[in-house]
C-alpha cells in the first residue's frame, strides 16, 4: 500500500458548530488500525473524500482519548463541500499523522495560556483537551477565545463546560459589535481581551491559532506581558497536497511545514520570510 | 571493470534485451510538426536507437515518474469505499544512451522520494530501471553541468557508463546492477577496454560546456539565505509568462498535484500529476489569500529550491545544468543568467 | 534601428510611457525586454528573429508589469490584431497603451534562427500576410522589406489531415495529445487567453480534467479553440511555446477558416468589428440544423 | 434489435421551454420511440455549451441530441441565434479533431412538434447504432507510461 493510500475510516458523528462549520468524528473501519493509532497533539492529517479531494487539518481530538479522531471545518471549496456531504455511516479516507506537535511535556509544570480564534480554536482544543485530561501537570490555565459573533463560536458544548471548571480561567469574546443582548462574555478583539486578562508570563507557555491577522496583534501584548517568543506557539496553515515533504508546495523559505511543522515557536516565526 | 563493446554487439544487445521483454528506452529521432528532433522513447528496435544528434529535448521523468500515474481506484457502494491500489505494475526497464544530466537528476530527486517516507510510486519504477548512460559529445550554449557539479562524461546515477571510441564503446559497470547486467549479457561485451581510446569529443564538449558557466554553488547559496528580499527578484520576472514549461522539462523538478478523477457516480481514480510552483493557483489559499502573489515571487520560489532549500537539507544543488529550462522557455528566461547575477551579487557581498 | 530607439527614448524621457515593451538580443537568441530608463532604449532590436507576440504582457493578469506604468509596445501586424482583440473586448483601452507599429517583412519560426528567410525557416504565418504594415500604430517605423518565401509546411498537414478518415483522423489527434503534459504554456503565452481564473482552474464542477492523459488534453485543446474562435490573432505563439512540440496552430487555423467560410469574419487589426462569436445576424447557415 | 446487440447511449440536450415540451407532448399523445435517449433539460440552447457535448463523449456516449427553439421562438429573444453560431463552429471542428459528426444531431423543436421529437430521436438513434458503439474517447486514457513516449517498432 503506498504512502499515499488513506486509511478508510467512518463517519461516526456529526456536530454543527456553526451553519458553515462543521466537526466529524471519525472511526477507523479496521479495528486493528484503530487500537493501534497513536498522534500527538498538533498533528494534522489529510482527510480524503474519493471523487472530491483531500483537506489538510490538524486533529482536533485529543490523543488521550482512544478509538476516534475529529476534524472541524469550513465549507468553503470542493474537498470540504464532499465532507460536507458526508452523513454518520458514510466511509472516508484519512492519511496521517503528519507533522511535528506542540510539546505539552516541555509546558508541564507551568502555567498555561490557551489564544485562539474563530475556528483556529480546533487545533488549540485538541491542546487544551490534552491538558485537561492530565490536569493535575500544570498550574493555571487561561483560555482566551474570540470569534467574530456569538454564532461563529465553535464548540460551544465545550466552552459551556470549561467556563463551569473551577481550574480552568475561560475569557469569551466576540468583536465589537457581535454580540446578541443576553450575551455575557467579553466583547472585543482577541488581542485587547489578552491584555485585559493580563496572564501572568511566570514559567508559563501560550499556544495561539487563529487569522493572520489576530496572530499579528497578540504576539506583541504577549511580549509586552513578558512571555518570551519561545514560550509561544502556534500552528501554521499552508496549502498541502502530500503532507510528508514530496509535492513542494508548502515550504516558507527552507522551512517545510508539513516536515518542520505545523506547530512553531513565535521566535522560528519571526525568521521565517515574509511568504507565508 | 572496463568492458568494450561493438556498435553492432551494441545493436544485438538491445534486441536481445527488447526479446527478452524488458522495456528499452534510448534517445530516437521523432519527425513533428516542429521539425527533427531526439527524445527519449520505449524503442521496440536497436535500429531505431539515434545515440548521436542534437541534445535529447525530454528528460527521463515521463518514465520515472509519468505525468499522470493512478495512485489508487476508488469504488463507492452506497456508504461504503474500496480502494484498489493502481500501483505496483511497473515493468522492468533498460534505459541506454541516456546523458548524463538526466541519469544524476534520478538520485537527486531519489533522496526527496526517500526522504522520511520511502515513496514507492517513484522507487518501483526507479528500481525495476537499469540505467545505461552514454558520455555526452553534444552540448550547446544553455549547457552549463559543469557548473553544477555534472559533466558530460560524469558516472553519477548510471548503472554503466559508455564512452564512444573508434568502432564502438567502452563501457565501464558501476553498480552491482550493472555488473550483473554486464554478466548476463556478457556474449556481446568484449575484452576488457583501454580507458585511453575514448573519444577526444567529449574532453572537447565538457571544456564548452565549462565556457557557458562558471559560478561558486556555496557562495550563492549563503547569498540566497540572506537576500530573500532583495530587489534583484524584481527585474527576473517581467518576461516569464508563468506557465510551468520548464518545471515540467526539468529532469529534477518533481513537485506534483493529487487530484480526484471521478469516472463516474460511484467510481473513479485519484493521480499523482505534475505541478508546478510557476503557477498562482500552485500556493492560493482556500480563503484567497497567496503567499506567492507575483511571478517574481514564483521565480524566486524556483530558484530558491534548486539552489538554497534542497541544497540546505541534501547538500547537492536541484540542478544538473541541462539547459532544458532556458530552451523550452517561451518569454526568453536564462537560468545562466540568473546564476551569474547571483554569483556576482554574491561575490559582491562578500 | 535607429528610429525605433530614438522613440523609446524619446517617450521614456517625455514620460509619456513608463516602459516600452520590445524586443532584445538575448543570451539565446531575441527576447522580450521591458525598457524603463531612457538609457536603455538602446537595447531595442527589430529584425527577422522578433518572433514573440509582446500583446501578451498586456494582459491585465500580468501585475507585476501593469504595475510598472502606462507602456508602449512593439508590434508587428499579427501583433497588432491582437492588441486590437485586448481593447476591442475592453481589456485595454486604447488610449492606455502607445502602439509602435514596425513594418515587417517576415520572421523565423524561432527566436534564435540566424540567417534570411527561406520557406524552410520562415513562420507558417507569414505566407501571404496582408498586414505587413499595421494600421493600429501611433508611430509606424521602417521601410517595407519584400515579402517573405512562402512556407507551406502547415498546409500540407493541414490537407493530409482532411484527407484522413475521421477515425484515422482521431487518432492522429490522440496521438498528439498523449504528448502533451498540460504545462499550460499556449495558454500563458496567448494574449487572448486573459481570463482571471480558466475554466481548468475551476474545480466546482471539474468540467475540463487537468490530468495530462490524452482524454483531458484533448478536451482542453478543445475547448481552448473554441474559447478562441474568431478572437485568435493568428500568432502561433501556442505552437512555438509547445515543449510538446504539437501543432497547435493547425486547431486555430482551421477554427479561423471556418469561422470565415461561415460568417465572412477575418480577424483584423480594427478593434472596432464586434468578434462573430457575440454578434449573430438573423440569416446565419443552418443547413446542418434539422 | 441489431445482429449485435449494440444499444446505442445518447445524450440529449434541449432547451426547457420548446423540445422539452414538445418531448413531453410526445409523451402525452404516447407517440412510441426510440428509448436511448437521455434527456437533459437546460434554460436554452444558448445554455448549451459545447463543453457539455464533449463531456458526454468523454464519459462514454455514443451520440448526442441538441434541440432548442426555432430561431425567432426563443424565450430568451436571442438565445438559440449565439447557439446556432457556436453550434456552427462545433460542428465542423468536432470533424477535424476526428470525432463524427454524425453522432450529433442538432435540431429545432417547437412545444407542438411533438412527432418531430419522436422522428429526431428514432433518426438519431438509429444512425448511431449504424455507426457503432463510441468508447475512443473515453478509453484515450493511457496510465503509467504517458507523454507520448513510444516510438514503436
Amino acid at each position: 500500500m503506498s504512502i499515499y493510500q488513506p486509511h478508510l475510516m467512518r463517519v461516526d458523528g456529526i456536530i454543527d458548530e456553526t451553519p458553515d462549520t462543521r466537526t466529524l468524528r471519525l472511526v477507523f473501519k479496521d479495528p486493528a488500525l484503530a487500537e493501534k493509532f497513536d498522534f500527538k497533539t498538533g498533528q494534522f492529517g489529510e482527510y480524503s473524500v474519493f471523487g472530491a479531494g483531500e483537506c489538510t487539518f490538524c486533529i482536533a481530538s485529543p490523543p488521550t482519548r482512544k478509538g476516534y479522531i475529529e476534524c472541524s471545518f469550513k465549507k468553503c471549496g470542493k474537498a470540504t463541500s464532499g465532507l460536507r456531504d458526508l452523513e454518520v455511516g458514510d466511509e472516508m479516507g484519512f492519511r496521517g499523522p503528519y507533522g511535528n506537535s506542540f510539546p505539552v511535556e516541555q509546558m508541564e509544570g507551568g502555567d498555561i495560556v490557551f489564544i485562539a480564534g474563530g475556528i483556529g480554536l480546533a487545533p488549540v482544543r485538541s491542546v487544551i483537551w490534552n491538558v485537561l485530561d492530565r490536569r493535575e501537570k500544570y498550574q493555571n490555565v487561561t483560555i482566551i477565545y474570540g470569534a467574530r459573533t456569538t454564532g461563529d463560536l465553535v464548540y460551544k458544548r465545550e466552552l459551556e463546560e470549561w467556563s463551569r471548571r473551577a481550574d480552568v480561567k475561560l475569557w469569551q469574546t466576540v468583536d465589537p459589535g457581535g454580540e446578541t443582548c443576553d450575551w455575557k462574555g467579553q466583547v472585543g478583539f482577541v488581542p485587547a481581551i489578552v491584555e485585559k486578562a493580563a496572564p501572568s508570563a511566570k514559567n508559563a507557555h501560550a499556544v495561539i491559532c487563529g487569522p493572520p491577522i489576530m496572530i499579528k496583534f497578540t504576539l506583541p501584548v504577549l511580549s509586552k506581558l513578558g512571555f518570551s517568543d519561545d514560550r509561544v506557539f502556534t500552528t501554521l496553515e499552508n496549502r498541502m497536497k502530500c503532507g510528508l515533504g514530496k509535492c513542494g508546495r508548502c515550504n516558507i523559505g527552507e522551512v517545510y511545514v508539513c516536515k518542520d511543522g505545523p506547530v512553531f515557536t513565535a521566535a522560528q516565526l519571526k525568521n521565517l520570510p515574509p511568504e507565508y | 571493470m572496463t568492458f568494450s563493446i561493438s556498435d553492432s554487439g551494441l545493436n544485438a544487445l538491445v534486441d536481445e534485451v527488447i526479446a527478452s521483454g524488458t522495456t528499452v528506452i534510448a534517445p530516437a529521432l521523432v519527425k513533428l510538426s516542429a521539425g527533427e528532433r531526439r527524445e527519449y522513447q520505449k524503442i521496440g528496435s536497436a535500429q531505431k536507437m539515434a545515440l548521436t544528434g542534437a541534445i535529447v529535448s525530454n528528460s527521463l521523468k515521463p518514465f520515472i515518474m509519468p505525468p499522470s500515474v493512478p495512485l489508487f481506484r476508488y469504488t463507492r457502494a452506497k456508504a461504503a469505499v474500496s480502494l484498489e491500489p493502481a500501483t505496483g505494475k511497473a515493468q522492468a526497464a533498460v534505459v541506454i544512451g541516456a546523458q548524463a544530466c538526466d541519469i544524476a537528476a534520478l538520485e537527486i530527486v531519489d533522496r526527496v522520494m526517500d526522504w522520511d517516507y520511502h515513496d514507492e510510486v517513484w522507487f518501483e519504477r526507479r528500481k525495476a530501471t537499469t540505467v545505461i548512460s552514454l558520455a555526452c559529445t553534444q552540448a550547446d550554449a544553455s549547457c552549463f553541468c559543469t557548473a553544477v557539479g555534472s559533466g558530460p562524461d560524469h558516472p553519477r546515477g548510471s548503472d554503466i557508463q559508455l564512452l564512444r571510441k573508434k568502432g564502438g564503446y567502452l563501457a565501464r559497470a558501476l553498480t552491482e546492477s550493472g555488473k550483473a547486467f554486464c554478466s548476463k549479457y556478457g556474449s556481446h561485451f568484449e575484452k576488457a577496454g583501454d580507458d585511453a581510446d575514448r573519444d577526444p569529443l567529449i574532453k572537447e564538449t565538457r571544456e564548452k560546456v565549462e565556457t557557458n558557466l562558471k559560478i561558486d554553488l556555496g557562495a550563492i547559496r549563503s547569498f540566497l539565505t540572506r537576500n530573500f528580499e532583495h530587489e534583484l527578484w524584481n527585474d527576473f520576472g517581467l518576461r516569464c509568462h508563468g506557465c510551468g514549461a520548464c518545471a515540467f522539462a526539468c529532469p529534477t523538478c518533481h513537485c506534483f498535484d493529487i487530484v480526484d478523477e471521478p469516472e463516474g457516480i460511484t467510481h473513479g481514480v485519484r493521480r499523482r500529476n505534475w505541478d508546478t510552483c510557476q503557477t498562482a493557483k500552485f500556493t492560493v489559499h482556500a480563503s484567497g489569500h497567496n503567499p506567492r502573489k507575483d511571478q517574481n515571487s514564483r521565480i524566486r520560489q524556483r530558484v530558491m529550491h534548486k539552489f538554497q532549500i534542497y541544497p540546505e537539507r541534501f547538500g547537492d544543488v536541484l540542478c544538473t545544468g541541462c539547459g532544458r529550462c532556458v530552451r523550452v522557455c517561451a518569454g526568453g528566461m536564462n537560468l545562466l543568467e540568473i546564476l551569474k547575477v547571483l554569483d556576482k551579487s554574491a561575490e559582491a557581498k562578500s | 534601428m535607429r528610429e525605433l530607439k530614438n522613440l523609446a527614448k524619446r517617450l521614456l524621457e517625455e514620460g509619456t510611457v513608463k516602459v516600452v515593451i520590445g524586443y532584445e538580443e538575448g543570451p539565446v537568441g531575441v527576447r522580450p525586454v521591458f525598457v524603463t530608463r531612457p538609457a536603455d532604449a538602446e537595447k531595442l532590436v527589430f529584425n527577422s528573429r522578433c518572433v514573440q507576440n509582446l500583446a501578451a504582457y498586456l494582459s491585465r493578469r500580468r501585475g507585476h508589469i501593469a504595475r510598472l506604468g502606462k507602456s508602449a509596445i512593439v508590434v508587428k501586424g499579427c501583433d497588432a490584431r491582437a492588441v486590437a482583440g485586448l481593447i476591442r473586448e475592453s481589456q485595454l483601452k486604447r488610449e492606455d497603451v502607445v502602439v509602435i507599429g514596425m513594418r515587417c517583412g517576415g520572421v523565423a519560426l524561432r527566436p534564435s534562427d540566424e540567417g534570411p528567410l527561406t520557406p524552410e525557416t520562415v513562420a507558417d504565418r507569414c505566407s501571404g500576410c496582408e498586414s505587413r504594415e499595421p494600421k493600429l500604430a501611433d508611430h509606424l517605423l521602417g521601410e517595407l522589406p519584400p515579402a517573405p518565401p512562402k512556407a507551406t509546411r502547415m498546409f500540407e498537414l493541414m490537407a493530409q489531415i482532411e484527407r484522413m478518415p475521421v477515425a484515422e483522423r482521431f487518432r492522429f489527434w490522440a496521438e498528439q495529445f498523449e504528448r502533451c503534459m498540460r504545462c499550460n504554456a499556449c495558454r500563458e503565452v496567448c494574449p487572448m487567453c486573459f481570463c482571471e481564473r480558466c475554466i481548468q482552474d475551476k474545480s466546482q464542477p471539474q468540467w475540463i480534467e487537468t490530468s495530462p492523459h490524452a482524454r483531458g488534453n484533448l478536451s482542453w485543446h478543445f475547448t481552448h479553440a473554441m474559447h478562441l474562435a474568431g478572437r485568435c490573432s493568428s500568432c502561433d505563439e501556442c505552437q512555438r511555446a509547445c515543449p510538446a512540440g504539437l501543432p497547435l496552430g493547425l486547431l486555430n487555423r482551421k477554427m479561423a477558416e471556418i469561422v470565415r467560410n461561415r460568417f465572412e469574419y477575418q480577424v483584423s487589426d480594427d478593434s472596432t468589428v464586434p468578434s462573430p462569436i457575440g454578434a449573430f445576424k438573423q440569416q446565419d447557415p443552418q443547413e446542418f440544423i434539422k | 434489435m441489431t445482429s449485435t446487440g449494440f444499444e446505442p447511449k445518447i445524450a440529449a440536450f434541449v432547451c426547457n421551454w420548446c423540445t422539452y415540451t414538445g418531448a413531453d407532448l410526445a409523451g402525452t399523445s404516447r407517440i412510441q420511440m426510440a428509448t436511448n435517449v437521455r434527456i437533459i433539460r437546460l434554460p436554452c440552447t444558448g445554455r448549451i455549451d459545447p463543453l457539455f457535448i464533449i463531456k458526454a463523449f468523454e464519459r462514454g456516449a455514443d451520440g448526442v441530441i441538441v434541440s432548442g427553439c426555432h430561431p425567432a421562438d426563443c424565450h430568451y429573444t436571442a438565445g438559440n441565434y449565439h447557439a446556432r453560431r457556436r453550434f456552427t463552429l462545433f460542428n465542423d471542428f468536432i470533424e477535424f479533431l476526428g470525432i463524427d459528426s454524425r453522432r450529433i444531431t442538432f435540431s429545432w423543436v417547437s412545444a407542438s412538434e411533438g412527432q418531430k421529437w419522436a422522428d429526431i430521436v428514432n433518426d438519431t438513434t438509429a444512425r448511431v447504432r449504424e455507426l457503432g458503439p463510441f468508447s475512443g474517447y473515453r478509453d484515450l486514457v493511457r496510465s503509467g507510461l504517458t507523454g507520448g513516449q513510444d516510438a514503436g517498432t
